[in-house]
């Protein structure tokens, strides 16, 4: 039975979906790539007016497939959010390409449509659809630019392992249907078969292999190797797709699915406590390794690559929680952190395609842009433009969980989650990660004011960049929302509070 | 009176800040006139005080001048129960001991700085010579008057920077940097067990101010309580440091580095005494602790040996005197040890005067002879600079105690103290019976040597004709001769010593005839420094000698068990091992790091087979946990 | 409202001086000078016309931040924070003369930062909210980074870096720490709150407390900092800028012992004396390895990084003797050092300035041209060494004779580094100042004769009346 | 006729999954692996019917379309870049592809 309320619920994934096709319409009527940019970001922002109401509802079941509440409501105006910056900076960054871009655009679509059925299924079926839509579109954005001299080479990389990665996902889900008779997250009682004699084993390695396949899109170790070479190989916004919206989707329908399964181990028909550990240890691996990988890097987008590891592994310390009267707060510590992450993120890679474009606009790069921005080309940024330096300055900070920025309210209430679990290690775990992280943040920050060897090697007449008013006017804003939420979180943490 | 006590650092603390604020810009006369002006209101200061104490009534004049600080532990019920006043104030307090203490300082002091004004004349940083002189003056003016110890240590350490300063005056001479440094940290390892001992005495008694103390403690303790030992040890620590006595005697003969004003006034007259005055100063815990007076009076017995065995084998004119000032430093605490704490203190004065016209004069001598100290380049000064060698008879035949001077009247009465008392006794009066005869001898050593025979050097003689210079060495000479008349009632100061014991009659005949003894030794001993022809002799080379002019041997042990350690250790450690240890993870996260980074091969099979290790991993995880539950 | 204004005034200021530095070359430092007196006076104004009696904290601000923590914005003082903030102030005004001829480039953003970093030490001494405290603690570090980062010296950036892990993750141990206090305070009361106060009235079970007092002590020992996590100071202090050097020794590791005394001593009474045999052991190492490295320096700057490491001994090992005496010499030790320290920076820097070298090896004679700074070098050397009549004695007297009713062995160690850094200062002195003269340098300028002139006058009031500060804190009970 | 044990069906699957695995691993012709990529979609297939006959519901079956699905939007893709590949290296080995490392 559909009601209005299950439409109305829904109505942002519609929108999308509409939209979509819309799109499809609009390049058969007339390739444009100022129109279709234009009309994807229309699509988003309808979207995000329809996914307002959705903040104030109680959960509710759209069907076995999908369930829709204040959380995946959230999660969908991060999504849509990033999505439109990605647009508007797409465009920046398309159109120092010659061709015209429009499946770009598509692609782009799919993606947040992907991702915004991710956050709100509740059921493997819809996680599969959701997870394959964002994977295939992304596997098309990551290989796009072909005159890029790391396309083919990106894209098979994604191709390959994120296909391997869903097989061992679905492979999972299978195992987990062999035992429980029942695609839904949510368990229901008396659906169990009793014919293996270890159920739970089974349960158990399906589980495995369904969490190998989210670990490899949330880039947790020992499946982050692809991380690094994508983020480095993709054109910088299909990197920021990557960064945000993929890492969002994924996290908030681990989440999901992951609370809903403590009813399992309620049941007794799943040991929790074994799994737990496993996570444990992948988190603390992640953390470490992902901020130790990062410590001597150069190029500045593998460094955010290995950088996300480590906030990946950080992140999974909320999966900790153990008793459900504290999923609530575990939720708003995943929300207000993945927030933080997004904004941070988003700021940075704004910073790298703003410079970038400016760059290849001052020297006169032809068709190829070059997207291996080391930390090097940085230096000295702060005198050049302080606008661009004070953003990156804000996100490096945000992300490495100083106080000013929205990275330290998510740290704090990782750290409060982790507290109120007791979770010595990991605490140990995050804070060597972070002194580790520490580091290479701090060089970023230090090469923005680097003197000595940026003025010798940039010739006088770009070592100022200017920036046209809409971009300066865009990376302030970001500043400011970036500023504003870290000193007064209060505002976010309201709403998160409120959900 | 009390204005007056007020007043009396104030003078020369004045003019050292006109002194050190303005410079090379004063002019010689200016800068005179200020630092010889201030000692001199100082000294008639002094001499009214003095005046006022002993002939009109107190015995005491105290003036407070602001609380420092407060020791109170903030519990004030028990404190106010206890009696206990614990507060530290900048206050004066003027006695008997301190009252001769004002005297010699400002007394001496002026004489000396007097002389200084023309010694110094030529000096390019005169003013900044006159303003340390004077600020020494200061700190030991406080040292002497404060009324309790914490305000004494400040004088204590405030004269050690200024001797610091003054031996380290001539600052472009490695030399005397490292004198002046050797005897500010020497001094400073004795200031540190003073301190503790400060801590101590506050612990238990609760109260640092000295005249408080001293009651407190002889009505809560015993006659050989622990803490008063303690305490007593310590306090000796300090006073050892400063004093130059064993084992913390090294600095002072390197401390003649300075000008000699420096030596006469501060090595000499003043500051080195300041241990005898401290100890003199706190009899009352010493008195508790008799095992400590008897280390004093051995300590005091074997610098006296030590330092004349020393002085016997030096070279250097002024480092003689040096040994010399230690070994009568000897005995004073030989003295103190004894108990006999007013004779102690009347050497330590007679000693100030005599021992300043010595060093003054052998200045006069040094300045004549363009800077030359080594005696055996000297000879045959008596015909040449009669008046020097005049008044240089007069300061050695007081420092030898011929009758009738006033080393004399100091130091008999020094010996006489020791054969019965209960800390000394006779062991220790054959010890002061052979220094008095070993102070004869190099004497009479130093003597034959520079003024006797002919002279050993070529060049003519610079003589500074001042009337001002003479004049002051001519005081301190009738000084030398006469102060042996002056007589101090300590009465209120000292406990009366109970000689109740009748000493053996021959001892005095003894104690007078050893200096005429060792006058006749070396009359006969060194007849070739006496009627040398020329320049053939020359100071003796055995390893015996050179082991008594290295001050036997205690540089060498110090350098070997002390500094080299210490130096060692700092050079091994120079990058920090905390450092090194903390920096270590920072290598371990880079080796970390290199490793990790070599995995990332950007081979997409290995990347592939890496998800499948990961895999395996993780399922051997789950099948270990399954399998231990 | 009051610090309030200050804070922002302090960033506001610097915003100025940042933005007025492009406008016209040479307005940063008169701006932040000039606001910096304003804004001193306005302090001491309000403090003194208020009228009360700061023996206790008074909350001045209580205003709610982050509600879904209970995380309030609240400020409040004692006599403790205004004598630390005093001295704040004195050392800002120091600073921004010390930086007057020193920095040229980039001056705007310099003035920015320094304003900015004591604006966070100042908030770091009023903050109460356990949360705003560790947030100012962290945003006082941001511009002191910078400082060392963008003017020091040659290996400024691995300076910078090691300063910010050092305290970075201690802090975060803290941060720990504070969370679990807070969650305590949920499971007594039922309420979540980060309030200093209302911490003072929780019952905090001792097994707790040991863990939760460690958190704190960890953090605040890097900072004061004591052996063995002592080893990102000398390499801060010597690549800092002049002013730099000055503000960390002279007020940032005072944060730490500012942060041992209210969060470490008085939140965990039981805790830290059952840990005091531990700290004072580690003070006294302090104090003698501290001595013992100064010494073994080649580097001036380095070797007064050392020197204060000994010195902060003397604190760590007062404020754990638990005696009041004690307490009483640690506070007037952190003014001493606050300003003997800086003292000593300062001239560090104002020879670094003439001959461009550290190394005391390129050092000697100075006293020769310079006599006027070879004074001021004396007194401040002495002022290290701890000489009577200057603040550091009274420090050190106060600190060891009340330690030492308590734990007289560790006091006689102690002792030990009274003639340690005689010889350290006295290498200082000798090797720079004495000897055979090297090079002919300019004396002290009017400026920096203010500098160090008034830095000595402050040492000398405070050597020889010490109640100016102590009758503040005397009534203080452990 | 005797119902297949599903235990039999999972360890088929899971043998398949493992050779289309060990397929992608060793393989360095990019065709080849992209055929081991069938093999292991299809040993899920596998899997999802076992188990839908198990619980005797469509639900496997409908999975088993979606899984079908997928696997041909991936080939598709992934032989568009294959022949990118071919274009730029004139070659269809894996290991050339690796000029990211670090």
């Amino acid at each position: 039975m559909i009601t209005n309320m299950m439409i109305q619920s829904i109505l942002p994934q519609l929108i999308i979906a509409f939209g979509l096709v819309l799109s499809m319409l609009l390049i058969a009527w007339q390739r444009s790539q100022r129109m279709i940019q234009f009309l994807t970001l229309i699509i988003f922002i309808i979207a995000l007016v329809a996914n307002v109401p959705i903040f104030t509802i109680d959960a509710i079941q759209v069907t076995s497939l999908l369930k829709v509440d204040s959380y995946s409501a959230f999660t969908f105006m991060l999504i849509g959010l990033s999505g439109v910056v990605v647009t508007l900076l797409s465009g920046k960054y398309l159109r120092t390409q010659t061709e015209v871009h429009d499946e770009y655009y598509l692609l782009l679509q799919l993606v947040i449509l992907g991702a915004s059925i991710l956050v709100v299924s509740d059921h493997f079926a819809s996680l599969f659809l959701g997870f394959e839509l964002l994977s295939i579109a992304l596997v098309g954005l990551v290989g796009y630019i072909r005159e890029d001299k790391y396309s083919v080479e990106t894209g098979f990389k994604y191709l390959i392992l994120s296909a391997t990665a869903s097989s061992f996902m679905l492979l999972g889900i299978a195992f987990i249907y062999s035992q429980t008779g029942d695609l839904s997250f949510v368990y229901h009682t008396g659906l169990v078969s009793g014919d293996l004699p270890q159920a739970s084993v089974v349960l158990l390695v399906g589980s495995l292999l369904f969490f190998i396949g989210i670990a490899f899109k949330l880039s947790l170790v020992p499946f982050h190797f692809w991380t690094p070479d994508v983020y480095q190989g993709s054109s910088t916004p299909v990197t920021m797709i990557l960064a945000t919206i993929s890492k969002v989707a994924m996290f908030t329908v681990l989440m999901k699915y992951w609370f809903s399964w403590l009813s399992y181990s309620e049941a007794g028909l799943f040991d929790h406590d074994i799994f737990m550990k496993l996570l444990s240890i992948i988190a603390m691996l992640s953390m470490v390794f992902g901020n130790s990988l990062a410590l001597m890097q150069t190029n500045i987008k593998r460094l955010l690559g290995y950088s996300s590891i480590a906030h990946m592994g950080y992140i999974l310390i909320i999966l900790m929680v153990t008793s459900s009267q504290s999923i609530n707060f575990a939720w708003q510590s995943a929300l207000f952190y993945l927030a933080a992450y997004v904004l941070a993120s988003l700021s940075i890679f704004t910073v790298l395609i703003v410079y970038s474009s400016q760059n290849s606009l001052a020297i006169n790069k032809s068709s190829s842009t070059d997207d291996d921005i080391t930390i090097s080309d940085w230096n000295g940024l702060f005198w050049r433009n302080k606008t661009l330096a004070c953003l990156v300055i804000l996100s490096v900070l945000s992300l490495a969980g100083i106080p000013l920025t929205m990275g330290f309210i998510g740290k704090f209430y990782l750290l409060t989650v982790a507290t109120q679990g007791e979770l010595w290690w990991l605490i140990g775990a995050l804070i060597i990660g972070s002194g580790i992280g520490l580091f290479y943040y701090l060089r970023i920050i230090f090469a923005l004011f680097n003197t000595e060897t940026s003025e010798s090697s940039v010739s006088e007449n770009n070592w100022k960049i200017e920036l046209p008013v809409t971009n300066h006017l865009f990376i302030v804003v970001l500043a400011v929302v970036g500023l504003f939420f870290g000193i007064f979180p209060d505002m976010v943490t309201r709403l998160i509070g409120s959900l | 009176m009390e204005l007056i006590l007020t007043y009396l650092p104030f003078y020369p603390l004045i003019s050292f800040l006109i002194l050190i604020s303005f410079g090379k810009r004063l002019s010689w006369q200016l800068a005179s006139f200020f630092s010889v002006g201030a000692m001199a209101l100082s000294a008639i200061s002094s001499g009214v005080l003095v005046y006022h104490l002993t002939h009109i009534d107190a015995s005491v004049i105290t003036v407070h001048l602001w609380e420092w600080f407060n020791l109170s532990t903030g519990d004030s019920a028990s404190e106010i129960l206890s009696g206990v006043n614990s507060t530290v104030n900048i206050s004066f307090y003027l006695d008997a001991l301190s009252a001769v203490m004002i005297s010699v300082v400002s007394g001496i002091g002026f004489l000396i700085h007097l002389f200084a004004a023309v010694y110094m004349k030529e000096d390019e940083n005169f003013s900044r010579f006159m303003a340390y002189m004077n600020l020494f003056i200061v700190a030991m003016l406080i040292l002497v008057l404060a009324d309790n110890l914490v305000l004494l240590y400040l004088g204590w350490e405030g004269v050690g920077l200024c001797s610091f300063l003054l031996i380290g005056f001539w600052y472009q001479d490695k030399a005397n940097v490292k004198a002046a440094r050797k005897a500010f940290i020497v001094t400073r390892i004795g200031d540190t067990a003073m301190a503790i001992g400060l801590f101590m005495l506050f612990k238990t008694l609760g109260q640092l101010n000295i005249a408080d103390l001293t009651q407190t403690a002889q009505q809560t303790w015993e006659v050989g309580n622990e803490s008063a030992y303690w305490i007593a040890l310590l306090l000796l620590g300090g006073a050892v440091g400063k004093s130059a006595q064993l084992p913390l005697q090294t600095w002072l003969p390197d401390a003649m580095a300075g000008p000699t004003p420096v030596s006469a006034l501060i090595h000499a007259a003043t500051m080195v005494t300041a241990g005898v005055y401290l100890i003199a100063r706190m009899h009352g815990i010493f008195l508790l602790a008799p095992e400590v007076m008897q280390y004093v009076a051995w300590l005091g017995a074997s610098t006296l040996l030590l330092a004349a065995f020393a002085a016997l084998a030096q070279t250097d004119i002024k480092r003689v005197l040096a040994y010399s000032t230690m070994s009568q430093i000897g005995y004073m605490m030989l003295a103190l040890g004894a108990g006999a704490w007013s004779t102690g203190v009347f050497h330590l004065m007679t000693h100030a005067f005599f021992k300043a016209l010595l060093f003054l004069t052998a200045g006069a001598v040094i300045l004549a002879l363009h800077h030359q100290q080594d005696l055996f380049k000297m000879g045959g000064l008596l015909k040449k600079l009669p008046v020097e060698s005049a008044l240089f008879i007069i300061g050695l035949i007081c420092l030898v105690a011929l009758p009738g001077t006033s080393g004399f009247f100091s130091k008999e009465a020094i010996i006489g103290s020791l054969w019965s008392s209960s800390t000394a006794g006779p062991a220790l009066w054959w010890c002061a019976i052979l220094g008095a005869l070993l102070t004869s001898i190099y004497s009479c050593r130093l003597f034959f040597l520079a003024f006797l025979g002919e002279s050993r050097f070529q060049t003519s003689l610079h003589v500074e004709d001042s009337k001002l210079l003479r004049l002051s060495l001519i005081i301190l000479a009738i000084l030398s001769l006469f102060g042996g008349l002056i007589s101090i009632d300590f009465d209120t100061v000292f406990p009366v010593s109970l000689s109740a014991h009748q000493d053996p009659s021959w001892l005095h005949t003894v104690a007078i005839l050893t200096p005429f003894v060792g006058i006749a030794f070396s009359w006969f001993y060194f007849s070739s420094y006496r009627k040398n022809q020329g320049d053939n002799i020359t100071a003796s080379s055995s390893s015996l000698v050179i082991f008594c002019r290295n001050g036997l041997g205690f540089d060498w042990l110090y350098q070997w068990c002390l500094i080299k350690p210490y130096c060692a250790l700092a050079r091994l450690n120079r990058r920090d091992m905390f450092d090194q240890l903390i920096m270590f993870n920072a290598w371990y996260v880079k080796m970390l790091h290199e490793t990790l980074s070599a995995s990332q091969t950007g081979n997409l099979r290995w990347y592939a087979a890496a998800i499948g290790l990961g895999l395996v991993g993780l399922f051997t995880v789950i099948m270990v946990g399954v399998g231990s539950i | 409202m009051m610090l309030t204004i200050v804070m922002l005034g302090l960033l506001a200021a610097g915003g100025l001086a940042w933005y007025f530095e492009s406008v016209k070359a040479q307005s940063a430092r008169w701006i932040s000078l000039f606001s910096v007196l304003g804004l001193a006076t306005f302090f001491a104004v309000s403090i003194i016309s208020s009228g009360s009696d700061y023996s206790q904290l008074n909350v001045l601000v209580r205003v709610p931040w982050i509600s879904a923590f209970n995380i309030e914005y609240a400020l409040a003082i004692d006599y403790l924070s205004i004598i630390l903030m005093s001295l704040t102030f004195f050392l800002a005004l120091i600073c921004i003369l010390v930086s007057w001829q020193e920095i040229q480039t980039k001056a705007g953003f310099y003035y920015f930062n320094l304003l900015a970093a004591i604006a966070g030490i100042i908030g770091v001494f009023c903050a109460v909210d356990l949360f705003l405290f560790f947030f100012f603690w962290e945003v006082m570090l941001l511009p002191m980074t910078a400082i060392i980062a963008i003017w020091g010296h040659e290996k400024r950036h691995f300076a910078a870096i090691k300063f910010f892990i050092f305290t970075q993750v201690s802090s975060l141990l803290m941060l720990v720490a504070i969370i679990a206090m807070a969650y305590l305070h949920y499971d007594q009361t039922g309420l979540i709150s980060f309030f200093y106060q209302d911490w003072l009235l929780l019952d905090i079970p001792l097994d707790m407390a040991r863990y939760l007092m460690f958190g704190f002590f960890i953090a605040f020992a890097v900072k004061l900092p004591s052996v063995p996590v002592h080893s990102w100071l000398p390499d801060a202090h010597t690549q800092a800028p002049t002013a730099g050097s000055v503000l960390l020794a002279g007020v940032l590791l005072k944060t730490g012992a500012y942060g041992l005394i209210r969060f470490v001593i008085f939140l965990f009474p039981e805790a830290s004396q059952e840990f005091a045999p531990i700290a004072m052991t580690l003070g006294v190492v302090s104090i003698l390895y501290g001595a013992k490295m100064a010494f073994a320096q080649q580097d001036s700057k380095r070797l007064v990084a050392y020197s204060s490491i000994s010195h902060m001994g003397f604190v760590m090992l007062a404020l754990f003797a638990f005696n009041t005496l004690a307490y009483q010499g640690a506070v007037i030790t952190l003014v001493a050092h606050g300003i003997s320290s800086a003292a000593l920076f300062a001239l560090a820097g104002m020879i670094y300035n003439r001959i461009h070298s550290r190394n005391l090896k390129d050092m000697g004679g100075f006293w020769h041209s310079a006599p006027r700074m070879g004074g001021f070098a004396l007194a401040f050397a002495g002022a290290a060494f701890g000489l009577p009549g200057l603040a550091n004695f009274v420090g050190e007297f106060l600190s060891l004779a009340g330690a030492f009713q308590i734990a007289p062995v560790f006091v006689i160690f102690a002792a030990f580094g009274l003639i340690g850094s005689a010889i350290y200062g006295m290498m200082l002195f000798q090797t720079s100042f004495q000897g055979p003269p090297t090079t002919v340098v300019n004396d002290l300028s009017s400026r920096e004769l203010l500098i160090v002139g008034s830095l000595f006058i402050l040492l000398v009031f405070f050597g020889l009346y010490p109640n100016a500060v102590l009758q503040y804190v005397q009534g203080v009970q452990l | 006729m005797t119902a297949i044990p599903l235990a039999h069906v999972l360890m088929l699957a899971s043998i398949l999954f493992a050779i289309g695995f060990m397929g992608v691993i060793v393989r360095k012709n990019t065709l080849f692996m992209l055929m081991s990529l069938e093999v292991m979609l299809n040993a899920v297939g596998v899997a999802f019917i076992g188990a839908g006959s198990y619980w005797q519901q469509a639900d496997g079956q409908v999975m088993f379309i979606l899984i079908l699905t997928l696997a041909a939007a991936e080939v598709a893709v992934g032989l568009a870049l294959l022949i990118r590949l071919q274009h730029k290296y004139q070659s269809l080995d894996i290991d050339k592809l690796n000029s990211m490392q670090g």
